[in-house]
């Protein structure tokens, strides 16, 4: 029941939006579609939706080539990302049009069906209300609800909880979670933020350059990102990354960044004097660890510290670039000092800068496969 | 699927061809034949525009149809402008106000004439008697002066709602923010109407202008009721002149080829002011 | 630069007819001169309408603005001398963007060549000095923002910037930077600032003092740690954090002269300084931690006397965490626990819980027992 | 609050016109002619009963009324499907055709007589409604479409979509739920397609003779048939206003709508 992308193309006009791109979504996945605004994830979805046509491509439902299929005839829901609803119609006949329009159930059932789903939602305070009169969170759970009475096999998000308040973003993404647990529906969902992708999915897929760049369950993109664009983007903040050298000393290998600083490349086996990018979790590295054997630390300068709760997130300088650290517990400490910063070698990620492959990690990296 | 945007403008291509491309492929027919009644129609090619345009009655028509519509254009934006400035927010006001300037509006326009007629009449009308209060002389069916600022004050009075609803309309459409940074940029109320207000009006301006400069050209009932194209011929306008010439003047060709050239006058008018608007009052660069 | 001080105001929307609505209840509130301040509550709450009071551009229907010591209330935003930058940029756009960021200054009088220097200045730190002689219309909304924040601080003498959800439109991977433009030139400047929001990340990153707003009513103003640590009601405790605080209905009682919390059947211990506090015959009682105060052992530990046991039904992976929800055992309390974003647990997982009597909060009504 | 006072004294001024016609229209003859008076000093129904009662006047209320509904309905039929295909489909020519529409709009109606006359009488039609009303159409279509598309553009696109995947077919989804939802566009259309229709003149006058002859060419002729009676002619005059008032008064709050879209 899953759905399967081989070589689709869409452009409008001189601009090429997809370009060739090959997706493979699961069956009863929770597949998040990430990328930041403008890289055609609205596109991808409304072309697998049935909505928006493709110049070139197959695009199959379980294994079917739907092309000829209209929208009416896939069974599919679609959650936009404003509050898409009928305005003119009441919170409890939104939900029930899909019923009145594709199935003959009786007005009882129905009825039945529209306060099941609502119930699923918490908006059952609302059915007689218009879209207009319900809040935002509200509006959008109908719509949710909308798409999902019907019980598609699929359903298409397109960043739902953008234009929802901090708060209450959060608390749907924990519901869907568990919502879309128990369902038997596959979900698509396009979002540009990494938090809401890694919270929820599944699975993910990071659309670069028209392209699907990877493809993978949650865990493998995120512990292991095989590319340096999907390192760059996944995680709040995202992986460090600084370019440096693998020199040798004494039968030992370094990587020596620009300013000469040095950490142990301990267990990696790279090319000596070759140049690659090393990359390191914020919250990955310690502040003011030991040192342990060999060297470990880098000397970064403190420019500004962010806390939240009990969260820390430390905006660092580093030869000219800027680096973050995620700190478990709060931070007090006056900008502009130096810190010291261990990096644990066996969790370290090693590019290639120009094939932006990954090519080597720290022992600690799980690796998948 | 390709056909699907042809079959929902089929009820509208139908209608527009009966109501307007048909009669214009015969207007552009008629134009070059010579149509004078007991004799056979013959074809003359341009003869028919010759004639029009060396007509001193069509020259003078014209210019007075653009002497009418720029003064029109010139009072009529500015005074609904400046009125629908005057406009309150909120409260029952806005909606008095809205029917009381709804009401010239929806009076058939040769009402207004006759309102206007016999508002001003010499016999029976109360813009006369004033004048005599006042130790002047009036009268509309002599004086082409006073049949000519007549007649403009009546447009004026007609019209100039519209332009002050279209202008309302853009005002409240204007995002209240917008005001409010001027207030906290400590903007006078002057550069409050000129970086805010009048940048906003822009596209809701050039529909007032243009709907005010085609309706002006096409004005006939109001003046046909008011003067009948008098004293002489001073408040004979293009549609007067067309339409004496279509059948006064029982010459048909001369008839179409008047319609197409007046046409193309119209055309051509609202498109070259839609053009100037439009490049009108984009930013430019200062330092 | 200035002291604000809001004095017991109340704001009714069309008062007086049946749309009647209460959008502030009471509010007192004083932004000390110089202070980075944010106003944070849900959508509706009231926010905005108080950002617009004290800004000048309403006028409350009852109560006082004060800036150091003079009673403003009926001045215009002008006399008021404050800045305010929308949630939806507002541009001119008939102007190039370097008129933009001088129009408030030349609007009072100040010399060009002055003009000049400061319009740089500003340019310089937000990052807009290749665009100054373009239009602004073209430029995008996030660029049109950033003009606007320009313009904001562009005067130097302001009494007070106030902020409306300024981040609204702006790509949520440019925030990062931009917040902290925002928040170094209010230091560098040293204006009092007021930044509205809905989203906790923004208004603590931002400001040294947080107002927590709801329905129409001021809440707690605080720090943030204190905000974290000690909020004073459990509606704080929700909305602050994320995920916010752990809220579970509880009991209380007395062993041997020792009060206790009882949370699915399982004791809990408090603080020592709250014994004193706690009435054992109350009913309605919350209990409330962190998620990140809930120690997590995955093996099962030597002294199980502080452990409650309970398995595993979710796991999220979040900024750098995990968020493990769990079921205590025998009962059907559900608590968030943070984990690091290494750590290996899974769905069904047997755990072990502490709730580290130092941060288990208590709240009777609603209310804490430590602001008590 | 002061520069309401320039309001109010327009106001007034639009106000003193009319005044003066509804002052007209409760005198006798005799009052009219005979002096100023800024009140009816005799107060008379007389010239409203001679209207009401003449065969004459009513028909060219009824003919005025028939034939501007009936403009009403086709401007509606042809210009809803019209706006929808204008705002929803990218095709070849479309914003050409669009302007082309448009343009119609502006075309003087004294360029179209000679044409309409010679059409409508070959096809028989002459004095009838249908001459009327499908001339008037010339530009109320355009007029209707714009004001249309401007509505339909102002309903998201994704209702459409989403109504498709919920399983409407397109009929069921033109007539469940878009139709109610441009039911305010419609209105505002109608309304000035009436309009429009109501107070046109020229056409009119040059396509009826008797039978279908509307109130407006009713009216000018009277005025040119010398021997004025000034009372009926006022009175008429008044009683071609009520109509339109009665609609505005009905579709006030649509109106709004319909002037803030800058579409009218």
């Amino acid at each position: 029941m899953g759905i399967r992308v081989e070589n689709l193309h869409k452009s409008y006009g001189p601009d090429k939006v997809l370009n060739g791109l090959d997706l493979d979504i699961p069956d009863r996945s929770f597949f998040s579609v990430v990328a930041p605004t403008g890289a055609g994830k609205t596109t991808l979805l409304r072309i697998l939706v049935g909505i928006e046509s493709l110049d070139k491509g197959t695009v199959y439902y379980d294994g079917e080539d739907v092309a000829d299929r209209s929208v009416q005839e896939r069974s599919v829901g679609m959650v936009y990302q404003e509050f898409v609803n009928y305005p003119s119609l009441t919170v409890f006949e939104n939900l029930a049009s899909p019923l009145r329009a594709s199935t003959d159930l009786s007005e009882e059932e129905i009825r039945q069906q529209v306060h099941e789903t609502a119930e699923m939602l918490s908006i059952e305070h609302r059915l007689d209300n218009l879209p207009e009169e319900v809040s935002g969170g509200e509006a959008q759970r109908t719509a949710i609800s909308r798409a999902l009475i019907n019980e598609p096999d699929y359903l298409f998000m397109d960043e739902p909880l953008a234009n929802l308040d901090y708060k209450l973003r959060e608390e749907l993404r924990s519901e869907f979670e568990r919502l879309f647990q128990e369902l038997e529906t596959t979900v698509i969902y396009a979002t540009p933020i990494s938090g809401d992708a890694l919270s929820m999915s599944t699975h993910i897929g990071y659309l670069y350059d028209g392209e699907i760049l990877e493809d993978k369950p949650k865990d493998e993109i995120y512990y292991r990102p095989e590319t340096l664009p999907v390192a760059e983007y996944l995680g709040e903040p995202p992986m460090n990354m600084l370019p440096v050298t693998v020199v040798e000393e004494q039968f030992e290998p370094y990587f020596e960044f620009k300013d000469g600083t040095r950490i142990w490349a301990e267990g990696f086996d790279l090319e000596e004097g070759k140049t690659y990018e090393l990359g390191f979790r914020p919250q990955d590295m310690k502040l003011d660890g030991e040192d342990g054997e060999g060297e470990r630390t880098i000397h970064p300068d403190l420019a500004f510290v962010e806390t939240v709760g009990s969260t820390s997130t430390l905006h660092l300088e580093f030869q000219g670039e800027e680096i973050y650290a995620l700190s478990g517990e709060p931070v007090h400490l006056d900008t502009d000092t130096t810190l010291s910063y261990t990096l644990d070698p066996e969790k370290l990620y090693v590019y290639d800068p120009d094939s932006e492959h990954l090519l080597a990690t720290g022992d600690k990296i799980p690796s998948f496969s | 699927m390709k056909q699907r945007p042809w079959l929902f403008l089929a009820p509208a291509l139908i209608l527009v061809s009966i109501s307007a491309f048909i009669p214009l492929i015969t207007v552009m027919n008629y134009s070059q034949l010579s149509l004078l009644p007991g004799s056979a129609p013959y074809f003359i090619g341009l003869e028919n525009f010759q004639a029009i345009l060396r007509d001193p009655a069509f020259t003078g028509a014209l210019a007075r149809q653009f002497l009418f519509s720029i003064l029109v254009l010139i009072t009529e934006i500015p005074l609904g402008l400046g009125l629908a400035l005057c406009m309150p927010n909120e409260g029952v006001g806005v909606g008095v106000s809205l029917v009381l300037l709804g009401i010239p509006l929806l009076i058939p326009w040769n009402v207004v004439g006759i309102i206007w007629r016999v508002f001003t009449r010499s016999d029976i009308g109360v813009v006369p008697e004033v004048f005599s209060w006042m130790g002047m002389n009036y009268n509309i069916s002599q004086f082409t002066a006073d049949a000519w600022w007549t007649v403009l004050v009546m447009d004026i009075w007609h019209w100039t709602p519209l332009v002050i609803l279209i202008c309302f309309a853009g005002i409240q459409a204007i995002p209240q923010e917008y005001y409010m940074a001027a207030k906290i940029d400590r903007a006078s109320p002057w550069k409050t109407f000129r970086y805010v207000t009048l940048p906003n009006l822009r596209g809701v301006l050039i529909i007032a202008v243009l709907l005010r400069l085609m309706d002006s050209f096409k004005i006939y009932a109001e003046p046909f009721v008011l003067t009948g194209g008098g004293p002489g011929s001073s408040t004979t306008f293009l549609s007067t002149y067309t339409s004496r010439m279509a059948i006064g003047g029982f010459q048909m060709g001369r008839g179409a080829a008047t319609s197409l050239i007046y046409m193309f006058v119209v055309i051509l008018l609202s498109f070259v002011i839609y053009i100037i608007m439009l490049n009108l009052g984009q930013g430019a660069g200062e330092e | 630069m200035a002291e604000i001080d809001v004095r017991d105001i109340r704001h009714v929307y069309e008062k007086g007819t049946e749309n009647e609505t209460v959008a502030i209840k009471r509010v007192n509130l004083t932004l000390e001169d110089g202070t980075a301040n944010a106003l944070l509550g849900p959508s509706g709450c009231g926010k905005t309408t108080l950002l617009q009071i004290i800004s000048g551009l309403l006028t409350p229907t009852d109560g006082q603005i004060l800036i150091d010591g003079e009673d403003v209330t009926d001045q215009s935003p002008a006399e008021r001398d404050v800045a305010q930058v929308f949630q939806f940029p507002v541009i001119y756009d008939s102007m190039s963007v370097y008129g933009n960021l001088a129009f408030p200054l030349r609007n009072s009088g100040v010399p060009e060549d002055e003009i000049r220097d400061r319009v740089h200045y500003v340019a310089d730190l937000l990052d807009l000095e290749d665009i100054l002689q373009d239009s602004p219309a073209g430029l995008g909304p996030e660029m049109n923002q950033l003009i606007a924040l320009g313009r904001g601080i562009i005067r130097e003498e302001t009494s007070a910037i106030l902020f409306d959800e300024p981040m609204t439109d702006v790509e949520p991977y440019r925030k990062l930077t931009i917040r902290r433009r925002v928040k170094e030139a209010q230091r560098e400047f040293g204006i009092t600032a007021l930044y509205v929001t809905h989203d906790q990340h923004e208004a603590l990153t931002f400001a040294d003092k947080v107002a927590i707003m709801d329905v129409g009513e001021l809440v707690q103003y605080d720090t943030g740690q204190n905000l974290y640590e000690n909020p004073t009601n459990t509606f704080i405790g929700h909305f602050i954090g994320s995920p916010g605080m752990n809220l579970f209905d509880c009991g209380v009682g007395e062993s041997n002269g020792v009060p206790y919390a009882e949370l699915g059947g399982h004791s809990i211990t408090v603080a020592e300084k709250l014994h004193s506090r706690i009435d054992p015959s109350w009913t309605d009682c919350q209990l409330g931690i962190r998620p990140n105060s809930v120690e997590v052992a995955f093996e099962e530990p030597a002294d199980t006397s502080e452990y409650v046991p309970a398995s595993v039904n979710q796991v999220e992976l979040h900024s750098g965490f995990q968020i493990a929800t769990a079921v205590l055992e025998g009962s059907d309390v559900e608590v968030k626990a943070r984990v690091a974003h290494d750590d290996p647990v899974d769905d069904g997982d047997f755990v072990w819980l502490k709730f580290p009597g130092e941060d288990v909060r208590l709240f009777h009504k609603q209310e804490s027992l430590e602001a008590a | 609050m002061k520069r309401q006072y320039y309001l109010v004294l327009f106001l007034v001024i639009l106000a003193i016109p009319i005044y003066w016609m509804l002052n007209m229209s409760f005198k006798n003859n005799a009052e009219i002619i005979q002096r100023l008076t800024f009140y009816p000093h005799n107060f008379t129904f007389e010239n409203y009963k001679e209207i009401i009662t003449s065969e004459f006047w009513r028909s060219g209320y009824i003919n005025s009324i028939s034939m501007s509904i009936m403009n009403v309905v086709f401007v509606v039929i042809a210009a809803v499907p019209a706006s929808y295909a204008f705002s929803r489909w990218d095709f070849r020519g479309d914003k050409h055709l669009f302007f082309w529409f448009l343009t119609n709009r502006m075309a003087p109606p004294a360029a179209f007589m000679v044409p309409f006359f010679i059409l409508y009488s070959n096809l028989n039609l002459i004095d009838t409604y249908w001459a009327v009303a499908l001339a008037h159409c010339l530009f109320n279509l355009p007029l209707a479409i714009w004001i249309l598309e401007g509505f339909v553009s102002g309903i998201p696109k994704e209702i459409d979509e989403m109504a498709f995947i919920d399983g409407h077919s397109f009929v069921s989804f033109f007539w469940k739920i878009f139709l109610p939802l441009i039911a305010p566009g419609l209105g505002v259309a109608a309304f000035f397609a009436f309009m429009f229709s109501w107070v046109e003149l020229l056409l009119a006058r040059t396509l009826t003779n008797e039978a279908a002859q509307p109130i407006t060419v009713t009216l000018t002729r009277s005025l040119g048939a010398g021997g004025w009676d000034w009372g009926v002619l006022a009175a008429a005059g008044v009683l071609c206003m009520v109509p339109g008032a009665i609609i505005v008064f009905l579709v006030r709050d649509l109106l709004a709508t319909g002037f803030s879209m800058g579409r009218v």
